[in-house]
C-alpha cells in the first residue's frame, strides 16, 4: 500500500499510549479500553496532567502503556489510593482503572466510599464476568452457569449467588455524579463507550465529582471461545444481564 | 477512499477488525511473526471506506488508517 | 539416567502438555520426575516453558539450570535458554520461527516444526513433531507406549485431533531416524 | 500399598486435605496457589464437604474462623499478599484458641513482587505476622508428596493444640508436578478429638462463648498464660526434623522447603568431593528445631542457613545456639531459587576454613 | 406492690436472655435490639438450635447476654464468620448482629458479598448514626451536620459523602430473601420492629434465604442527649433519611 | 524557649506531625488511639491539610500510599488489630520505596484483647509482619513530650530513605497526658527533600511509573538487593538509643516505651540500695542498638530485659551478642504494665548471682 | 388492672419507661442504687393499663408487668 | 513532694475532669505531672478512674500502683483500690454511695458527698466536693488558684454551673478545715 502520496494518516495511535507489545491476550477488550482512554486523554490535551491507578488484575500491567504518571495499588484497594492522590493534589486529574474482581470482591468497600464520598476521581470498571489474571476463577459479576476454574459445572445461584450489577448498586449512593454502563462488543458500542469515557472525563474536569463507567469486555481466554465468539456472547450473553445505559448523571439532574 | 496499514509486530491475529470490516478488505495473512501470530493484512482492491471500524475494535492499536485529505475530519469523527 | 529438558515457546503451543506427558510416562516406567511449568504475565501468545527431570535417583533439586535437552519453539525461547544446555546436550529447534541461531557446544537438531505442522494441516501440532524426534532420539519409551499416552491423554479432544497429532510424531520420530540413518545427525 | 500420580503440589496438598477429613475450604484466587483453591473447587462438593470462594482473603480466613467455631476442620489457603491480609484473623484464631490450616504457598515479594517462588514470609509465619503474643505451628514441606502427607500432621496438630497451623510451601513446590502416593482404598475418615468448646447450638448444656475481648486485664493475661504454656507444650513435644549426614559433618546446612532440595543435590555432590556436608531440614519451622543445631555445633561443625530470601531463618539458627559459632548465609531473592553449585561452592568455602 | 395474689406475670424477661445488668450507656438502644431477639428466638423456641455472631462494638458483650451459642468476629468480619458457620451447619439457625461502623464502613465487603450468595443467615443491623464503642466517630450512616468527633463541625457531604442507606443498596442485589427498616424510637415502631425480626426468623427457619432487618437505634451518649430527647430526634432526624418500610419480601414475589 | 502544655500522648504525635509537616492524615477509629485521629480531625484542617476518616485500617494505609506517591508527608495511625490489617500495605509501600509514617498505639492482644497498653507487636513491627523481605523504621517514644518530638524524626527518616517509619507507642503513652513542651513560635514549615520520582503529573519529564510487580525474577531480586543495601545503610547510621548509668552496671535493663519508664523508676531505687543497675532504652527497635548492648556485655554486665509481651524484644538482645550472656526476662500480659518494684526484685536476684 | 414491677438493680434511670406511659404512672425515684442510678418507681394508684410500653421499651429488661389472669393473653399480644 | 492520687467512680462523675485539672495546676506551679484515664467497656454509668501523679522529680514510672490518695465515689471503685492506698494515705470516701467500709492502715476521710451534692441542687458536683476537700487537705494550691481554674476550664458551660461548682469545692475544703478544727481529722 502506498499511503505515502495522496493519503494522509486519518488515525493512529494515541499519544498519550506507548507504542508497545502488550501482554493482553488476542482480542482482550482491555487494549481496546487502554486506548479509548489515552484517545480522551489526548483529546482535553492533559496528559501531563494526570495522575492514574493501575489494578492487580491483567491490566496491571497498563501502567507499562500508559505514557503518564501512574501508580501501581493492591488488590481492590485502587480507589483509595486514587484518594489519597486526589486529595493532596486536588487539580491534577485521577482515575483508576479496575477489574471485576479487584473492585466488586477484595475491593467492594473500596470502591463504595469512594463513590460515597464523591471523591473527584473517574473510574473506569473492566467487567469481563472473571478472573483473567489468576486463570480464569469466578468473579462477581460472573454470570449464572458460567463455567469457571472454580465453578467447574457453572456459577450456581444457590451457592454462589447472582452477578453483582456495580452501577445499579452505586446508583442508589448520593454523591456519585455520573455512572453508566457500556460494552465495547463492536465498533458502534466502542464509539458509545468512547463518549461515556469523555462524559466521566468532563465530570471531573468541571469539579461536578464522581464518575463511575463500567465497561462490559471480553476475556476470549477465560470464556475458552475465539475473540469473535466472545464480541458475541458479550452482546449475547453479558448485556441482557448487565443492562446498558446511564445511571446517574449531574447534567440531567439540573 | 481510504486505506489502512498493520503495523504487523503489534498484530495478534485475533481477526476483530476482519469480523466488522464491512468491504471485506481485511483477512488473515500467511506470514508469521516473531510473536506466533498471524497478521491480517489489507486488500486494497476491496474499496476500504474509511469507517474507522477496525481502527475502533483493534485492541492492540495495530492498524493505522490513511484517508485523502479532504475525508479526514469526516473519519477522526467515525472513529471516536 | 539423568535427563533434564527445558520445553519452551509460545503459550499455546502446546509445549506443557508435551512436558507432562513425558514426565507422566516416565514416571510410569519407574523413573523418578518432576515437571514444573512456567508462563510469564502473558495468558495466551507469550512464552511458556516447562522443565523435566528424569532419573534413576531421588531426584533433590528440582531446578534444571543445565539442560541435557532443549525444545526450542521460538526465538524469545531461544535467546531465554540456548546458553543452558550443557556441552553433551541435544537442542531441537523450531527452525520455522528460529531463523537465525548459531552453532553451540552442544548437538542442535533443526526442524522447521511449524512449516512441517502447517504441511499436516494444523499449524498447532509442531509441538507433537518435536515430541516425536525428542522421544525417539533419547529412547525415552517405545513408540507404542508413546502412542498409548497421546490416546489416553487426548480422548476428550475429536478424533481427527488425534489422528493429526499422531501423524506428526510419527514424522518427527521419522526425520530423526532418517538423519541419524544419513549420518547428518550423531547422537551424543 | 498405594498409587502413584503424577500431581502439583498444590494439588496434592488439595487431596492431602481431604483425607485428612478438611470438611471446608474457603479461597480467594492469588498466584501460585491457584491450582489448590481449583482442586478443591472440584473435589470438595464430590465429598459433599463444603468449598466457596470467599469475596477476599479476609472473608476467607474469617469464613474458617466460623467454620472452626463450629467444631469442624477447616482451612484456607492464599500467598503472599493474600497472607498479609489474614494476619488479623489469625491472630483473633489463635486467641480463640481455634483449630484452622492456613496455607502459604509463597511467592517474591514485597509488595505485588512476582509469581515466582519465596520464603521470605518466614518471620510472618513463625512469629509475628498479626498483633499479639500468639504462635502458629509452622509446617515446611519439600516435595510435593509431602504436601500431600503433611496435611494429616497440620490437621491433627491444629485439633490437639487448638492452634493455627500454616504450611509453608513456595510457588515452586506448588507448581511443581512429582509422584505422589495415594493410598489405593479409601482411609477411613479421621476422627478429630472432641470438641465441647465448639458453638453448634446449646443442647443440654451451657451455652457456649468464643472471644478473646477480655477487658480485665489479669484475665487477658491468664489467657496469654495458658496460650504462652500451651505453646512451650508445643515446642518440647512436636519439633519436627530431618537430619542427613550431620553425624560426621564439618558443614552443616539448615534449609527448609524447595531451598532443603538444592541443599540436599549440594551435599550428594559435595560428598561426592570428599566434603563432610550435612543438612539439617526443620519440618516443624515454629517449634524450631533447635537441639539438633545446638548438637552439631558442639560437634564443631560450621552452618550455612540457606533461604530463598535475605535471611530470616538464620535469626532462628543463631538463637537455637548456646555460644558463639560460624553461621553463614546463602540466599536468593525475587523468585529466584539457590543453584546447588553456588550452594557447593559455599559449602566448600567454609570447609576450607575460610 | 403486691403482685403476687391476684396477678400474674404478663411480660417478663425472656429465657434466652440472660439476667445481668449490662454496660449499655442508660437509654441505648442495644438493650431493646436485645430483648426483642431474645422474645422471637422464645416465641420459636430455638434456643438450643442457635448460633449467633457478636460484632466489634459497643454490643461486643452481646455474648455476655444471650443464653445461647455465640461467636466473636473480627470488626466488620461478623457476616463471613457466620457464612462459615452456618454453611457448615446448615440445620442450625445462624444470626449475626451489626453496628453501622462495623457493617457499612470496614465490613462493607462482607455484608454485601454475604447478602448477594443468599447466605442463609438473618442479619441485625444496629444503625446508630455514630460510632459508639470508639467514642462517638462519625459512622457511614451519620447524617449531614451531625458533629462527632471526626466530624467536630458536623458531616460535610463535600469531603465525607453523604448517609449510606444500607438496605437500599442490598436491595439492588437479587438473592437476598427479605429486607426491612425499622426504628425503635416508640413502643409502637418497637412491635413493628419485633415483627420485622420475626419475619427474619421465619425466612430462615423456612429456607427462604437472607434476610437483613436495619433497626435506626439511638446512641444518647454520642448523640449528646438525654434518652428521651434521643428517642424525639431518632424520629425526627433519622427516619427522615432512613425510610422505614419493606425493600425486599420473598412473600410479596409469589 | 517553649510553652508547657499537659497533653495526651496521643495529641502530642498529632501535633508532631503537624509541626513536622504532615499534609494528610487518614485514619480509622480504634481505642486507644481515637484522641490521635480525633485531634487530626479537628487540627488538619485549621492548617489547611487533609484530614480524612477512612472506611477501614486498609483503605487508610493506602490512602496514605496514594498521598506518599503523589510527593507528600503522609501518615496514618492505629492499635494492634488494625495494624495487622495494614501489613500488605505496609509491604506495598516497602516495595514501592514510599516514605509514610504509621503510628501503632499498641493494645492487649492477640484477638480483640483489650484496650489496655501492651508491646506484644514487636515482632510484626520489627520484622516480618508484611509478606517480603522489608524492613520499617521503628521509633519507640516513652515519654509524652517525646511522642511531640519524635514525629519529626519520623518524617525525616522516612523521607531520606524511602522508608515507612513505625512509631511503636502503648496505650499508656497514648492516653497519658505529662507536659509537652511546644515551641511558642511557630517553626518553619519542615522542608522535605525533592522528590523526582513522585506521581504529580509528567509536564517537562518522563512519566513516573511506581510499581512493584517485577515478574522477572531478576529484576525483583535487584529490588530486593537495593532494599537490602539501604536498610543496611541505615543500620549503620541510624541507631538510636539512650543509656543510663551502663558504665559500671553489673545488671543492665533493656527495655523501651512504658517499660523503660517502670525500668527507670526500677533503676533510681536500685541504686538506692547500691544495686549497680544501667538501663538501654533502644529509641530505634530497628535499626536495633546492638553496639551498646555487645559493649555492655563485653563488661561482663548481666541483662533483663523488660518488655509488656511474653518476650520479643529479648531475641533481638540475644541476637545481638557474640557469645553467651546471661539474658533474663521480665514480662506482663494482656495491657498489665509492670510494676517497678517486682522489676527491682528481679534486679536484685539477678545482681545476687542467683 | 394491671401492674408493673421495676427491678432496681437493672434500672439505669433512662426515663423512657416514664416518657411513654399513658398512664403517667412511672416516675425517676429518689433512691441510688449501687451503681448510682436512681431507678423508675411505679404508682400504683395510676391505674395502669397493662399497655406494655414501659416493657416494649425499657433497654434494660428492668420491669416486669403483672396482670389478671383473664387480661394476659391480650397484655402479651402488646408487649410484642 | 510525691503525690500520686487515684480518683475512681461512676463515668460521668466528672473524675476525669478533677484529675485533669489538678494535674494542670500542679504542671503550672512547676511540678511534673502524669496523668492517665482510664475506663471500662461501660461508657456511661460504669466505673472510670484516674492515676495523677505530682513530683518534685522527674517521672518514672507513670502506674500509681500504691496511691498516697484515694478519692473514692462508689462501691465498686472502693472494692478495686482501696487495697492500694499506702500506710500513710488518705481516702476520700463517698459514704453516700459506700456505706459499708473497714478501717484501713491509711486515714479515711468519709464525705456524703453525694448527698451533699443533692443538698446544693446537682447530684453531680459531688466530684466537686471532693476535690475541695482533697487540695484543701494535701494544700497542693491555694484556694483561689483553684477557684481561677475552675472558672477557666468550665468557661463553656453555663454560668449557673460554675457557680454550684465553686459552692460544691467550698463546701468540701469547708468540711476538711473544720474537721481539722475539731481534730477529727489528723492530717499525715
Ligand atoms: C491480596 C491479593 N489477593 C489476590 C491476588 C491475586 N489476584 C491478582 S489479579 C486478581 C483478580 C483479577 O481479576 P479482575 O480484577 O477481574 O481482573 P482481570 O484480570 O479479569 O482483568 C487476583 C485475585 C493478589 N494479587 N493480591
Ligand atoms: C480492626 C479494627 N478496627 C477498629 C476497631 C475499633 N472499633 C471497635 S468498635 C468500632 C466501631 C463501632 O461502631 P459501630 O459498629 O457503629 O457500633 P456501635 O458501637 O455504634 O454500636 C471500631 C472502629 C477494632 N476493634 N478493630
Ligand atoms: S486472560 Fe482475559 S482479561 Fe486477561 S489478558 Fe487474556 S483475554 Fe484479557
Ligand atoms: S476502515 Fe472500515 S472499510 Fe476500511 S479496512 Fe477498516 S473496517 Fe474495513
Ligand atoms: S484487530 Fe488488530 S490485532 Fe486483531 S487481527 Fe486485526 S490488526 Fe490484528
Ligand atoms: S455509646 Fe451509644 S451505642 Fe454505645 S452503649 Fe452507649 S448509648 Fe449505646
Ligand atoms: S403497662 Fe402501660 S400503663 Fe402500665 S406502667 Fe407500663 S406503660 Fe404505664
Ligand atoms: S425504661 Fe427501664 S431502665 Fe429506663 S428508667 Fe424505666 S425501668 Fe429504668
Ligand atoms: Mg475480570
Ligand atoms: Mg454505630
Amino acid at each position: 500500500m502506498d499511503t505515502s502520496s495522496s493519503m494522509e494518516l486519518a488515525y493512529g495511535k494515541p499519544d498519550s499510549i506507548r507504542r508497545t507489545r502488550t501482554h493482553y491476550c488476542a482480542g482482550c477488550g482491555h487494549g481496546i479500553i487502554h486506548r479509548l482512554i489515552c484517545e480522551i486523554v489526548d483529546e482535553f490535551g492533559i496528559r501531563e496532567n494526570i495522575v492514574s491507578v493501575a489494578p492487580v488484575g491483567c491490566a496491571v500491567l497498563a501502567y507499562d502503556y500508559f505514557d503518564f504518571d501512574t501508580c501501581e495499588a493492591p488488590h481492590g484497594r485502587t480507589p483509595a489510593v486514587a484518594t489519597g492522590i486526589k486529595r493532596v493534589l486536588p487539580d491534577r486529574f485521577v482515575f483508576s482503572y479496575q477489574g471485576d474482581g479487584d473492585l466488586a470482591a477484595i475491593g467492594t468497600a473500596e470502591i463504595i466510599h469512594a463513590a460515597n464520598r464523591g471523591e473527584h476521581i473517574c473510574v473506569f470498571f473492566v467487567n469481563n464476568a472473571v478472573y483473567g489474571m489468576t486463570q480464569g476463577q469466578m468473579a462477581p459479576t460472573s454470570i449464572v452457569g458460567q463455567q469457571t476454574a472454580t465453578t467447574p459445572n457453572g456459577r450456581d445461584p444457590k451457592t454462589e449467588g447472582y452477578p453483582i450489577r456495580v452501577c445499579e448498586l452505586l446508583a442508589t449512593l448520593e454523591a456519585p455524579a455520573y455512572i453508566e454502563r457500556v460494552a465495547i462488543s463492536s465498533p458502534q458500542n466502542i464509539r458509545r463507550a468512547k463518549k461515556a469515557i469523555r462524559k466521566a472525563f468532563k465530570t471531573q474536569l468541571e469539579g461536578k465529582g464522581f464518575s463511575f463507567i463500567e465497561l462490559l469486555s471480553p476475556c476470549p481466554t477465560y470464556w475458552r471461545v475465539d475473540p469473535i465468539v466472545a464480541m458475541k456472547e458479550l452482546e449475547k450473553r453479558m448485556i441482557p444481564v448487565f443492562p446498558l445505559g446511564i445511571f446517574k448523571d449531574w447534567e440531567q439532574e439540573t | 477512499m481510504a486505506a489502512v496499514r498493520i503495523l504487523e509486530e503489534y498484530c495478534k491475529s485475533c481477526g476483530l477488525c476482519i469480523e466488522f470490516c464491512p468491504r471485506s478488505a481485511l483477512s488473515l495473512g500467511a506470514n508469521i511473526n516473531r510473536h506466533g501470530c498471524r497478521p491480517a493484512v489489507f486488500d486494497e482492491s476491496k474499496q476500504c471506506s474509511g469507517c474507522g471500524n477496525c481502527t475502533a475494535i483493534c485492541p492492540d492499536v495495530a492498524i493505522e488508517l490513511y484517508a485523502r485529505v479532504k475525508a479526514e475530519a469526516a473519519v477522526k469523527k467515525a472513529s471516536r | 539416567m539423568l535427563e533434564k529438558v527445558i520445553m519452551a515457546g509460545f503459550g499455546g503451543q502446546g509445549l506443557l502438555f508435551m512436558g507432562k506427558l513425558v514426565a507422566q510416562a516416565m514416571m510410569n516406567q519407574g523413573k523418578h520426575v518432576t515437571y514444573f511449568p512456567s508462563y510469564g504475565a502473558e495468558v495466551r501468545g507469550g512464552t511458556a516453558n516447562c522443565h523435566v527431570i528424569i532419573s534413576d535417583d531421588d531426584i533433590h533439586s528440582p531446578v534444571a539450570d543445565q539442560a541435557s535437552t532443549l525444545v526450542i519453539m521460538n526465538t524469545l525461547s531461544y535467546e531465554r535458554f540456548a546458553a543452558s544446555l550443557q556441552p553433551d546436550g541435544l537442542m531441537f529447534l523450531n527452525t520455522s520461527i528460529v531463523d537465525k541461531y548459531e552453532q553451540t557446544t552442544g548437538t542442535i537438531v533443526p526442524i522447521a516444526a511449524t512449516d512441517e505442522a502447517n504441511d499436516l494441516g494444523n499449524a498447532r501440532v509442531g509441538n507433537m513433531i518435536m515430541m516425536g524426534a525428542y522421544v525417539e532420539a533419547r529412547n525415552l519409551m517405545s513408540f507404542d507406549t508413546l502412542i498409548e499416552y497421546l490416546s489416553k491423554t487426548l480422548t476428550t479432544k475429536k478424533p481427527e485431533m488425534l489422528k493429526v497429532n499422531i501423524a506428526a510424531v510419527t514424522l518427527g520420530r521419522r526425520i530423526v531416524q532418517q538423519r541419524v540413518q544419513t549420518g547428518e545427525l550423531k547422537l551424543p | 500399598m498405594g498409587k502413584k500420580i503424577l500431581m502439583a503440589g498444590n494439588e496434592a496438598a488439595g487431596e492431602g486435605a481431604i483425607q485428612a477429613g478438611c470438611m471446608a475450604y474457603y479461597g480467594y484466587p492469588i498466584t501460585p496457589q491457584n491450582e489448590l483453591t481449583g482442586y478443591m473447587a472440584v473435589h470438595m462438593p464430590r465429598h459433599g464437604r463444603v468449598f466457596l470462594q470467599a469475596e477476599s482473603e479476609l472473608a476467607a480466613i474469617n469464613m474458617v474462623l466460623g467454620s472452626a467455631a463450629a467444631g469442624v476442620r477447616a482451612m484456607t489457603s492464599s500467598s503472599s499478599p493474600g497472607m498479609s491480609l489474614k494476619q488479623e484473623g489469625i491472630s483473633y484464631l489463635a486467641a480463640l484458641e481455634l483449630p484452622a490450616v492456613v496455607i502459604n504457598v509463597q511467592r517474591g515479594g514485597p509488595g505485588l513482587g512476582n509469581i515466582a517462588p519465596g520464603q521470605a514470609d518466614y518471620w510472618q509465619a513463625t512469629r509475628g505476622g498479626g498483633h499479639g503474643d500468639y504462635r502458629c505451628i509452622v509446617l515446611a514441606p519439600h516435595s510435593v508428596h509431602e504436601m500431600f502427607s503433611i496435611m494429616t500432621t497440620a490437621f491433627d496438630l491444629s485439633d490437639k493444640y487448638r492452634m493455627v497451623t500454616i504450611v509453608l510451601g513456595d510457588g515452586r513446590l506448588g507448581q511443581m508436578m512429582e509422584p505422589v502416593e495415594v493410598p489405593d482404598s479409601p482411609q477411613p475418615q479421621p476422627q478429630p478429638p472432641p470438641k465441647p468448646w465448639a458453638l453448634n447450638g446449646c443442647k443440654g448444656r451451657h451455652s457456649n462463648k468464643l472471644h478473646s475481648l477480655l477487658l480485665n486485664e489479669d484475665r487477658l493475661e491468664a489467657l496469654n498464660v495458658r496460650l504462652q504454656q500451651n505453646y512451650a507444650l508445643v515446642a518440647s513435644t512436636e519439633t519436627r526434623y530431618e537430619e542427613v549426614q550431620t553425624a560426621d559433618a564439618d558443614v552443616v546446612m539448615v534449609a527448609y522447603g524447595t531451598s532443603a532440595r538444592v541443599c540436599k543435590e549440594a551435599l550428594r555432590q559435595a560428598r561426592k568431593l570428599g566434603i563432610k556436608a550435612g543438612l539439617i531440614r526443620p519440618i516443624t519451622l515454629w517449634p524450631f528445631p533447635a537441639q539438633p543445631i545446638r548438637a552439631a555445633a558442639a560437634r564443631g561443625a560450621k552452618f550455612l542457613v540457606v533461604e530463598m530470601s535475605a535471611g530470616q531463618m538464620i535469626d532462628d539458627v543463631r538463637l537455637s545456639l548456646d555460644g558463639p559459632a560460624d553461621v553463614r548465609f546463602f540466599g536468593r531473592m525475587g523468585g529466584n531459587v539457590p543453584q546447588w553449585d553456588v550452594v557447593l561452592e559455599n559449602i566448600t568455602t567454609i570447609a576450607k576454613g575460610k
